[in-house]
């Protein structure tokens, strides 16, 4: 009953990198996005692996990445943001109203001057429904759900009223000829150059820097982040200018891509931004979540609904075939997290 | 007992119908450690909360270097040096010890990137090591979030931060109560020595043994309200026992 | 550098052989489009051609374009589609085109016209008017007041649909227009819209609405308010379920089309544009106004729901 | 130094009645409503204090309540469930399918024996669909967001598969007549009087029943619940089916109602429930909510469009005034009981 | 000591790379009061965790009244009558006291509103109130939420569930740490009566004072290893640390 055998602690070491990107949410969702890929490529390898294919499911997600950037946020913070979709409508409306004015009415022929002002006054006009939203969830501490299933239909209506509502169908060629439809560097449609950067961008801010950080503490505990000092209302109502600027710089490309303003097109826009975070595996919780797993999580649904076109699946099964991939996919990452056994 | 740096004078907050303090006082000058010591439920928590910027009374004031002040939020004391540890941890649990110890006052990198606001998670994670050693909180690993520290370590690391940062005040709502005996003895330690800076410590503890061993001074609350003041050299377990359950009463403090 | 999208994609791999049509209805699950889409099946199997049919889950460009470019890559050799949006599908229709493939618009139509082979539509505007000559012949010299329940604000076919109304119920001076209600497709949201009317405007004498769904809506509002009949009820289309509303008193009249018509159209004029047959650039097919008198010689007009 | 002085603390005193009732969730909302509905009364006192319109905005509510209720405990328990709409439709479907298959083919005239059938593959169509959620959910741990997006496409799938994309039309006469718009006791409409039995089940179960107080500790504290011996799983999944089965007895009723299954009118119930839900005090983040507090919440929207219609609001401006007064309800609310300074 | 009524025989947990159990050993005997110590992140919690089925241990056996069980939830550990007091607290903070302390074991009305699953409220808020004047908990309102109560006000109405329901074996991970100098006496005395009637106690505590006076036996975790057992009325408290600290290690043991 005495002798000393020294064990010291293993103190302060850190896991080595391997273990570290095995660790990381986005590994297993992301083998599962290849797989998909995969499977649709053996199915039907000639349609299916086309460069041209490769173009459109990026040109098409474009949108809908650059909305979810903006949701990751905001789901980080435990919030939700369901306006972004009309939102989007709204500004690309503002946008184009504001174009076609500086052009006496039509502004199919706009020089880049106009179309600047345009994408100025999208991104404006979404950061203003941001800031709306924010100061009422953050100040006036009403839900997040409340607050933009509310501006949800505000946007809309407001966008409607503007348009008497119905789409307003001038829009600058110089627009459509270049971000819209237009490629750059061999071949990378400028829609998708447009969401890289800004995805990079968001990536960036979420996992380097103060504000993401901030960001983070807010979602994990918001008590906490307020005593540290943190201005959890300021932070707060940045998070959400953000998601609405960022929806306003999605309107603005939806409205280059469409070259209209598809009031009717974005119901369901939120929905889809919300499945795509949840899936790259940002907790709705708050406090958990990478921009990375978004990308991969917006890019799931879109490689299956075009891959089952492609493949000619009956139209009612489709649905149904997405429903059961999703589950599966975040079920199969669930379970290779807990096999690592990582809390 | 010298000028008090920090001064509560008759405090009141309900909650609802509950009287959670009922006309509270209490001083605290720099370079003394002031423990705050009542029954569960006597208040302490809600008088802490107040003085750090956490609740707001409903009446009463509080004085800072003899001036009337109004603390509408925690950044508000802590901008005047005022840090505190509180009850219910308030840490980020996503977040890893090393992130939570410079929550709210990240170190930025140099240069460019800095200014757009990007972190140095290097230098932080560097000098949050030598804190915790300095401070003697042994974690198995820095890099997983503090939901997965046991409850001590989780204690160390909201006690460290405290310690860090605090240039005027520190409140401690039981920092010791999930401690081992080392790190106790540790935090004990640290005690004095940011006392000894100049510092003013209030300590909140059901652990009497320690209270007595560690403090200046001795405020015991009850109900709600100031019911005793000792000088911890002059007082014994039963004095401290006594005023807590209201066995005895000293007439003029409250 | 700058290019544009689809340069790289498919360029001409059309050939003879190629006996694949693909036909993008403007939304899935309707009767209006299934009845297309039977016509032009039929007529495809008679023509030794084969027909696929994918259809948007909702009637909007952004549902639609994935399945347009979907649809490109495997190259069929010709489309029948009824664009969601005149505009928004201009471009991915051009890569249709582009790549060699024979695009054939049917119900409805691009504002750009260089694109499709041949259009065969039922003039959607002058379904509006019909339904408001349908509707005054209906009432009579009846007064009153009129209501149109239109889908969401922005849908192009149903706009047009209120703006041929809105037009010629204007030549009834007893009857007077108090607007149209949109219902976001929504058949619960119709009938709110009715019996909340019904509680304004207490000399409602007639409705028009614009589609199935906004129909149902009202035929529940007016059972609901116990004004079935009283309150003539015109809807759109000749679904099996308007049919069979139409024959019970619940609608007074329907207007409809001819889908199959445009489906069997649609069919014909791309093969005559990939044998090089003559193709014609518009075709416009019949609408008809259906009443319970003479709905049993229009029966052959009525939807289906199936093949 | 010494005097003794007696403070007996005033331990378990219970809160009178009173207070207990101003502090309860739903007095302030409540008040709100009576608010609306009074000044559409002044507004337009001819057209708006009817008989009529009682009835009707009752009918035309009782649906969504009766998805609500379901909600409501869905959401205490800090889920949520989007497939309720669609879920909705697909028992709609079945059902009809069946009365149809046990009526040769048409079920127009079929009697109360086919109805009653009808009835329960209803109900039972929806809890079949509450279970597969809630397995999914409880048992596989998949975010509810994830599972219930799922099944909100594949209901509607699979309810467009069975029907081939067209709406069942034919529904027995005598259910349209009884349920659908009959009325009893002297004009109460069936439609409600269902919806009124359903709610006060619903309510009577979530308060007073050892089922209700599960569902708050799950909510509250999942593990907490776990380490008491609670058998979470099985309780999760006891609440979707329980949503599931409402939603499945909602789709009866609106196929009573609108005499066909209504196939693409529920894309935006689920929203409209869970606002409900929310705005009836219901916490998001669960443990917290009542049903009395939801079917306030339900009819805060229901009264706002049918008094807007009737006083004739641009139907642009409709959206835009529901946003405001569901925020301004929802802000006035906590501000009372921020007053009342309960925690 | 008599025969063990729970033992554990080298139980292993990792957490990712975190080893937080290495094949530690532990036994309890009805009718005795054992203290679990141990320095922080030693490994108490998850040694209690995987003893009362919340966590399952990776390998190593437990053995109940001398067979061998598989804890694979709390329920099933509940259902052999051990109860346990968390660290962590296992409360629902938007229940109130009495709801917390009849969880899952809610008190039925009679008859048929009974068999349909209501609950007798009012029965249980009585008793609730019962127990906690027995226990000497005292709450200012007894249908707030427990997330209105005090720190140690909440750890009391864990502590009154545990005592109030376990038959065989109760474990306590630091139940006084909250706890003021009253309320930390009643529980000891609780503890005592507890094991009086037969049950057996297991307590986590860093109180060595506390322990030494109310246990039977010491036994000491270090780094996830048991590395010592002491009789409580032979050990000193230079033995207690020592053991903890590993500058004393007891050979066979592990
Ligand atoms: N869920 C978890 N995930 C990862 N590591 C964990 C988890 N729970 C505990 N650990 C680690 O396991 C080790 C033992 O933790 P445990 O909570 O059992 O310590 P303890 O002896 O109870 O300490 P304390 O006295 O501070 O409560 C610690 O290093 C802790 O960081
Ligand atoms: N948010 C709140 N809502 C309602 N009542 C509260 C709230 N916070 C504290 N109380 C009540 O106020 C009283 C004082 O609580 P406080 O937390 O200040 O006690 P304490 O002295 O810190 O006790 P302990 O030693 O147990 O931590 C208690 O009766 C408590 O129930
Ligand atoms: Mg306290
Ligand atoms: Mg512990």
């Amino acid at each position: 009953m005495s002798t000393v055998t020294e064990k010291a602690p293993k103190q302060e070491e850190k896991r080595p990198l391997l273990k570290r990107v095995a660790g990381a949410n986005s590994l297993w969702i992301g083998l599962v996005l290849l797989v998909l890929i995969a499977a649709f490529g053996v199915i039907d390898p000639t349609h299916v692996l086309t460069i041209f294919n490769l173009q459109t499911v990026l040109i098409q997600t474009s949108v809908l990445l650059v909305l979810s950037v903006g949701m990751t946020f905001v789901i980080i913070t435990s919030g939700i943001d369901l306006s972004v979709g009309t939102v989007l409508v709204f500004s690309g409306v503002t946008s184009a109203l504001t174009m076609n004015a500086m052009s006496g009415g039509d502004s199919t022929n706009a020089g880049w001057g106009v179309v600047i002002v345009g994408g100025i006054v999208a991104v404006a006009s979404g950061a203003a429904w941001g800031l709306l939203n924010g100061w009422l969830i953050a100040k006036a501490k009403i839900p997040p759900l409340i607050v933009t299933l509310g501006s949800f239909g505000a946007a809309l209506g407001a966008a409607e009223l503007l348009t008497g509502g119905s789409d307003v169908r001038s829009v600058p060629n110089t627009l459509a000829k270049s971000l819209g439809s237009g490629t750059s560097f061999g071949g990378i449609p400028n829609m998708v150059l447009f969401a890289i950067v800004v995805t990079a961008i968001g990536a960036w801010l979420l996992a380097t820097t103060r504000f993401g950080r901030y960001t983070y503490a807010v979602g994990s505990n918001e008590v906490a982040a307020q005593r540290t000092g943190i201005s959890v209302t300021r932070h707060l109502v940045l998070v959400y200018v953000l998601a609405g600027a960022l929806a306003g710089l999605a309107g603005f490309m939806s409205m280059a891509y469409f070259t209209t303003t598809t009031l009717t097109s974005h119901g369901t826009d939120n929905l889809n931004a919300i499945a795509g975070t949840v899936l790259g595996g940002t907790s709705v919780f708050g406090g958990v979540g990478s921009v990375i797993g978004t990308v991969i999580g917006v890019f799931i649904p879109a490689v299956l609904n075009q891959g089952f076109t492609i493949i000619g699946v009956n139209q009612f099964w489709q649905p149904i075939a997405v429903a059961i991939v999703l589950v599966a996919a975040v079920w199969f990452d669930q379970n290779r997290r807990k096999a690592r056994n990582l809390r | 007992m010298s000028e008090p740096l920090l001064e509560a004078r008759s405090l009141v907050k309900h909650y609802g119908s509950v009287e959670a303090l009922r006309g509270a006082s209490f001083q605290v000058a720099a370079g003394e450690v002031v423990s705050l010591i009542g029954d569960n439920g006597a208040g302490k928590s809600t008088f802490i909360k107040c003085l750090s910027g956490a609740e707001q009374p409903d009446s009463g004031e509080i004085l800072f270097e003899g001036k009337q002040i109004h603390l509408d939020s925690p950044t508000a004391a802590r901008s005047l040096g005022i840090e505190t540890v509180y009850q219910d941890l308030a840490v980020a649990p996503d977040l890893d010890p090393a992130a939570n110890l410079y929550l709210g006052r990240e170190i930025k990198r140099k240069g460019l990137l800095g200014a757009l606001g990007m972190l140095d998670k290097k230098e932080m994670r560097r000098k949050a090591s030598e804190e915790f050693s300095r401070l003697g909180v042994t974690l198995q690993s820095v890099d997983v979030p503090i939901a997965a520290l046991s409850g001590g370590q989780r204690q160390s690391v909201a006690v460290a931060r405290s310690v860090v940062w605090a240039s005027k005040v520190v409140f401690m709502d039981e920092p010791t109560a999930a401690l081992g005996v080392v790190q106790r003895e540790r935090v004990l330690d640290v005690i004095r020595k940011v006392r000894d800076q100049g510092i003013g410590v209030v300590l909140i503890s059901h652990n009497m043994p320690e209270v007595l061993s560690v403090s200046d001074r001795v405020e015991v609350l009850r109900l709600g309200t100031r019911v005793a003041r000792f000088k911890a050299s002059e007082a014994t377990l039963e004095d401290l026992v006594g005023a807590m359950t209201g066995a005895l009463v000293q007439e003029d403090v409250a | 550098g700058g290019g544009q999208v689809g340069q790289s994609g498919g360029s001409g791999s059309s050939n003879a052989d190629n006996k694949s049509l693909a036909l993008i209805p403007g939304v899935s699950a309707e009767p209006f489009y299934i009845s297309m889409q039977c016509g032009a099946e039929a007529e495809a199997k008679a023509k030794g051609y084969t027909l696929k049919t994918q259809a948007p889950q909702k009637f909007a460009p952004a549902d639609q374009t994935p399945i347009v470019t979907g649809i490109l890559a495997n190259k069929p050799a010709a489309v029948l589609i009824a664009p969601t949006d005149d505009k928004a599908l201009a471009g991915p229709m051009k890569q249709l085109k582009d790549a060699s493939i024979k695009v054939i618009e049917v119900d409805t139509s691009l504002q750009d016209t260089s694109i499709a082979e041949s259009s065969i539509s039922s003039n959607n505007e002058q379904g509006g008017q019909l339904a408001a000559q349908t509707l005054a012949k209906l009432v009579g010299d009846k007064k009153g007041s009129v209501l149109v329940l239109n889908t969401t604000a922005g849908t192009s076919t149903t706009d047009a649909r209120e703006k041929g109304f809105k037009e010629e119920i204007a030549k009834y001076p007893n009857i007077k227009y108090v607007g149209q209600q949109y219902t976001d497709n929504d058949a619960a949201q119709s009938a709110q819209k009715v019996t909340a009317t019904l509680s304004s405007t207490p000399d409602l004498i007639g409705i028009f609405a614009t589609n199935l769904n906004t129909g149902e809506g009202a035929a529940t509002g007016l059972r609901t308010a116990g004004k079935t009949g009283q309150v003539n009820l015109v809807g759109f289309d000749a679904s099996p379920k308007e049919v069979s509303d139409l024959k019970d008193g619940s609608f007074q009249a329907l207007i409809a089309q001819d889908p199959a018509t445009i489906g069997k159209d649609g069919v014909d004029q791309a093969i005559a544009a990939l044998t090089g047959g003559s193709v014609t650039r518009n075709i416009s097919t019949d609408l008809v106004s259906i009443t319970k008198d003479n709905m049993d010689a229009q029966s052959k007009y009525f939807y289906k729901s199936s093949c």
